[in-house]
């Protein structure tokens, strides 16, 4: 199974994501901004960091890149695709997902062990894990607060499309304490906790992440 | 302005020149023109001033760091040692690791953010510059009286800068210190660490050899930022020296520091380049003097030819201009295209901007005319000299001993253990580390609160190296000597808690003005400290940087060595936390308790210092290090008491996983809390490995104590219950409560 | 030579928690004038000559496509005199 | 009510990696228009009333002190009609 991780100029948790895939046992392709060629991967990782430094906003003009010109041609088609963090954002940008991630509430950058609960079971990215499971894994990002219409959060809270909550507390201000969500078809998830630095217990608060990972193998063995 | 050229300093060799306002001294102006045979044109004298000034010739502090050469131990470790960028040490298996740490202190307090953020970008680029990649930071602090107006216009923006900078760039944040005293109200000290990995055969020097090759700017374009800021900033208190026209302040850009480094790994892993230097303090100044006197000498720079983002600068400040993000390679010419291309896929601006030549000048020419023709070791490595004069300061005999309350019963031990773990230096410091992030990259094995940072290098073998950043500047100011030993033990026993063996040594000496005898000789005691105590533990000095002038008036600082000690584990899986990980585990105290208060958080708290410092103990420390290393296995935790003594170190370890413990002590239960003796540290085991422990212990000469046992949600010291909750309480609610 | 100006607020009806911060810094320092605020970004664009018809059209589809996210902030375009 | 305007703006010295990142981003997108670009901040500051001279005069300060860092910035105050 050939799982894609995108590096833009200014991604952090690349090297990160591809040490997931590989250790839920699937074949990590390292993937260049700079070209449209998605290397007949047959999901894909947007991953965390600041492309482009995230000066204007975050991933604001790394949805303009070549590749993601690609990925939202296949998204559209249903190829699942999972933005982490400054992903998620690309991936808002991109409108391949609703609302938008502003500013954390108290204006700090945070990196703390978040316990979010799953709460969307159906995607690709998230079958491995049991319905209102709660998991810890790390936040770290300055404008993870998620915000979208009162239209658009009727629709994601309406159609199950909240796929992680925050648990306990609200970290950043996020609407309906929103940490992930889906799109209608469910193949493109963004979430702003990062699964893979859960992935072992030895360097991350746990190995609850790992199932985003192993969801995605088992989803495409299924098809 | 004319340009002033060489041949026109020749014909004009009494203009005046503004040596002055540049920071350079008579005699140093003097032994310039003594040097050049005639008046420096204005850009010698620029780059004479910038690369004499203390910040970068170490003119009052050369003749007291020659000891860590005379001393040193010969250590096979070493690869590269004092005098390039950074110390390079081996730690088995091909891996080479190097380390550093800096100061960015003056620019932290006249634009915190900034100032901050790039000193971690300073620090970055040394080790990078190395032919390592980066992979962790810490950056240990110091501020003024934390409810201090000022401290919260500095800290906020300070932290802020540090994270924003470390965590664009991805680089995990794995510890470093946050103190509070009145002494660092104007003079907060910002002190960055970088360590970086690499295979021993990626390492790179500064130098500049084989005529023909070409000099290569890359990176960021070069603007006024910091024009004068090393000269001004660095080497001379700041309010004298109200710079005019041009921003001494420079403005990171940490995505430009970004691709920078994934470009100049991809440079390196090709072997495109014979030589590198990054651009930090005094430029380009600095790099074309540092690589032509690292080389064999000669070297022509076409210096129109710097790509700028202000076009109205001059040659004098294009020399000066400490702009950001910067570096310089020499490269031979067949590799030139390679080269470019690599930079155009990082979108990183590239320039040939001259040349290595057969003769041993550093000639820098500005569209044609020579403006400057000097041999560059008088530049880079050459400066002035100076024996300061020393005293023993005043200060020191009038020291009173400690007169403290000292709480007995119950009521009392609970009150001040509440009252010690939420004063500001030794409250919880999440307010701050929760803004860097620890996790980029992965590796991290331990990060803060642990007692170390750890990395793990290599993902098959399990190997991994440790850091630990230290100081305990109340021991310094109360005996210099002993002080600095006393930072340096406290690091390696960080570093063995969490499993890893010490290796190897850097530091940042943070000072007051070199020009006071009583500073000096604070600093002149310090290094004699540092270079014994390495002798005698047998561990290199790698390098190190000196800040001087961190005062205001007459009051400097306290003495702040900060020490950062490298240890190395060869699996990462054994290391030790702090936390106790269950109920029903033994805790023992390793290494026995003095009732001496001196320089002790509980006599800060009373306002008090006292008369003496500890001696350090390098014996005992080295076999509490041992038993440490080789008992591993039996521990499941491991903490070392240091700052607030055992009062402050239980509340850590109970608090971590909500786990209490019930502790008894025979003795001073006063001194048992809250005295600082080095030389400790606590430990859980389960029962059935207290036999195991005694043996150790008797084998390394170390007293133990078997202090009670983990369990439930209460902390109870003879008698004292402190609900978890409400220690929790007390020891996290104080920074948040002050900054927001 | 003249300078483009494009304004971008946040939409009305989305949280500014940087606004937010102003407004409880002010009367901290002592400042009560402000019954609200808000903050935004400013871009300063410098193009050659004076702006065409063309050219203001091209700001505005640049404002419309990447400096401004039209999910949560509007736009305005100036020339500055 | 009115609204009084504070831009606030890095100096031309100073680096500015905002403006600098989307005036490399914007020919990508095909847009040519910009010689430079640079990025500052807009606060929107509603007050009661017609805004006075000492309330204009406050808020002078308050950009001085709180809105703006005068080592690396410059403001302007406006009033919007
Ligand atoms: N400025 C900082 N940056 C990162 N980590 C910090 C900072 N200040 C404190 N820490 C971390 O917080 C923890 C507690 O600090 P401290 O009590 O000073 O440790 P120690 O006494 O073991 O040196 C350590 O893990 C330390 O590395
Ligand atoms: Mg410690």
């Amino acid at each position: 199974m050939r799982i894609g991780v995108v590096t833009f100029p200014g991604s952090l948790d690349d090297s990160s994501a591809l040490r997931a895939i590989r250790l839920a046992g699937g074949e990590a392709v390292p993937l260049f901004h700079a070209s449209d060629d998605l290397k007949e991967v047959q999901a894909v990782v947007l991953p965390g960091g600041f492309s482009y430094g995230d000066y204007l906003r975050c991933g604001a003009i790394s949805r303009f890149a070549p590749i993601m010109e690609s990925i939202i041609v296949a998204a559209e088609h249903g190829f699942p695709v999972l933005g982490i963090c400054n992903g998620f954002q690309i991936l808002t940008e991109s409108h391949l997902l609703p609302g938008a991630l502003i500013r954390n509430q108290d204006l700090h950058f945070i990196c703390t062990d978040q316990p979010v609960t799953v709460e969307n079971t159906n995607t690709p990215w998230t079958r491995g894990y049991t319905q209102g499971q709660r998991i810890v894994i790390p936040i770290k990002n300055g404008e993870g607060s998620y915000q979208a219409s009162a239209e658009t959060l009727a629709e994601l809270e309406g159609e199950g499309r909240v796929v992680l909550r925050y648990a306990d507390k609200n970290p950043n201000g996020s609407q309906n304490n929103i940490a992930g969500i889906t799109n209608a078809r469910g193949n493109v998830v963004g979430v702003m906790p990062h699964p893979e630095q859960a992935i072992e217990s030895l360097t991350g608060p746990s190995e609850d992440g790992l199932i985003f990972f192993s969801s995605i193998l088992q989803s495409l063995v299924a098809r | 302005m004319a340009l002033d050229t060489v041949s026109v300093a020749q014909s004009t060799p009494d203009n005046k020149q503004p040596w002055r306002e540049l920071g350079l001294k008579e005699d140093e102006y003097q032994s310039i023109r003594e040097i050049l045979g005639r008046r420096p044109t204005s850009s010698e004298l620029a780059m004479y001033s910038v690369m004499w000034s203390e910040h970068c010739s170490y003119k009052s502090s050369k003749i007291h760091l020659k000891q860590f050469g005379e001393k040193a131990v010969k250590s096979d470790a070493l690869l590269v040692g004092i005098g390039e960028n950074a110390g390079v040490v081996d730690i088995g298996q091909g891996y080479a690791i190097t380390f550093k740490i800096e100061s960015h202190n003056h620019p932290s307090f006249v634009e915190p953010y900034q100032g901050a953020a790039t000193g971690v970008g300073g620090i970055v680029r040394d080790i990078l510059t190395m032919g390592a990649r980066p992979i962790a930071v810490m950056d240990p602090l110091r501020f003024g009286l934390a409810d201090a107006p000022d401290t919260r216009r500095v800290l906020p923006g300070i932290v802020a800068g540090v994270g924003g900078y470390g965590n664009c760039l991805g680089l995990p944040n794995i510890g470093g210190e946050v103190v509070f005293d009145e002494t660092y109200a104007g003079n907060p000290l910002v002190n960055a660490l970088c360590v970086g990995v690499m295979k021993h055969s990626d390492i790179k020097l500064a130098t500049a050899h084989g005529t023909g090759n070409l000099v290569v700017l890359f990176g960021a374009k070069t603007g006024g930022d910091g024009i004068g800021g090393v000269s001004v900033l660095a080497s001379e208190t700041f309010a004298d020296g109200k710079s005019a026209k041009r921003p001494a302040v420079q403005v990171g850009d940490p995505f430009a520091e970004k691709v920078l480094i994934e470009c100049s790994l991809e440079i390196f892993a090709e072997d495109l380049v014979v030589g590198i230097q990054d651009l930090g303090g005094a430029g380009l100044s600095c790099a074309t003097s540092e690589l032509a006197s690292g080389g064999s000498g000669g070297m022509d720079i076409q210096l129109e030819k710097v790509p700028l983002r202000d076009p109205s600068l001059s040659p004098e400040e294009i020399l000066m201009s400490e702009s950001q993000e910067r570096m310089c390679a020499i490269i031979e010419p067949s590799k030139l295209a390679r080269f470019m291309q690599i930079c155009k896929k990082w979108d990183v601006t590239a320039t040939v901007i001259g040349e290595v030549t057969s003769g041993d000048r550093l000639n820098i020419t500005w569209n044609g005319e020579l403006i400057v023709d000097v041999p560059p070791r008088t530049v880079a490595h050459d400066g002035p000299v100076y024996n300061r004069p020393m005293a023993r300061p005043a200060y020191l005999d009038g020291l009173t001993p400690i007169s403290i309350p000292l709480p007995q019963t119950p009521a009392e031990i609970k009150d001040a253990i509440l009252k010690l773990v939420a004063s500001p230096n030794i409250a919880d410091k999440s307010w701050v580390t929760d803004q860097y992030d620890r996790y980029v990259r992965g590796d991290s094995v331990l990060s803060q609160p642990e007692d170390s940072g750890m990395i793990r290098i290599d993902e098959q073998s399990h190997l991994g190296v440790a850091i630990s950043t230290d100081a305990n500047a109340r021991w310094s100011y109360l005996d210099p000597y002993e002080g600095v030993k006393l930072a340096l033990l406290e690091s390696c026993r960080n570093i063995a808690v969490g499993g890893a063996k010490p290796l190897a040594i850097t530091n940042c000496l943070n000072f007051g003005s070199p020009e006071d005898p009583g500073v000096m000789w604070q600093f002149a005691e310090t290094v004699r400290g540092l270079a014994d105590i390495a002798l005698e533990m047998g561990l290199p000095v790698t390098g190190g940087n000196v800040s001087f002038y961190n005062q205001t008036g007459s009051v400097a600082i306290l003495p702040t060595p900060v020490i950062g000690v490298l240890g190395v584990i060869q699996d990462v899986r054994t290391r030790t936390k702090v936390g106790l990980p269950k109920a029903g585990l033994d805790i023992y105290q390793l290494g026995t308790t003095d009732a001496n208060f001196s320089g002790s958080e509980w006599a800060y708290l009373h306002g008090q210092i006292g008369d003496s410092a500890p001696r350090a103990d390098v014996d005992h420390e080295t076999r509490l290090v041992n038993l440490l290393l080789e008992g591993q296995p039996l521990f499941e935790s491991a903490h070392d008491l240091s700052d607030g003594g055992f009062a402050a170190a239980i509340t850590e370890v109970t608090l971590k996983h909500n786990i209490g413990a019930t502790i008894e002590f025979v003795g001073d239960i006063a001194a048992e809390l809250f005295a600082q003796t080095p030389g400790r540290a606590i430990i859980s085991l389960e029962p059935h490995n207290a036999a195991a422990l005694k043996a150790l212990a008797e084998k390394h000469g170390i007293a133990i104590n078997r202090l009670g046992q983990s369990g439930g949600d209460v902390l109870t010291i003879n008698g004292a219950h402190i609900p978890l909750d409400e220690l929790r309480k007390a020891h996290t609610e104080t920074l948040p409560k002050l900054f927001g | 030579m003249a300078t483009i100006i494009v304004e971008v607020m946040l939409k009305p009806e989305i949280l500014d928690p940087q606004g937010q911060a102003v407004a409880s810094a002010l009367p901290r320092l002592g400042f009560n004038f402000a019954k609200s605020v808000r903050q935004g970004k400013r871009f300063e664009i410098v193009v050659d000559g004076e702006p065409t018809h063309t050219q203001l059209a091209e700001v505005e589809a640049a404002a419309e496509k990447l400096l401004s996210n039209p999910v949560i902030e509007t736009y305005v375009v100036k020339v500055e005199k």
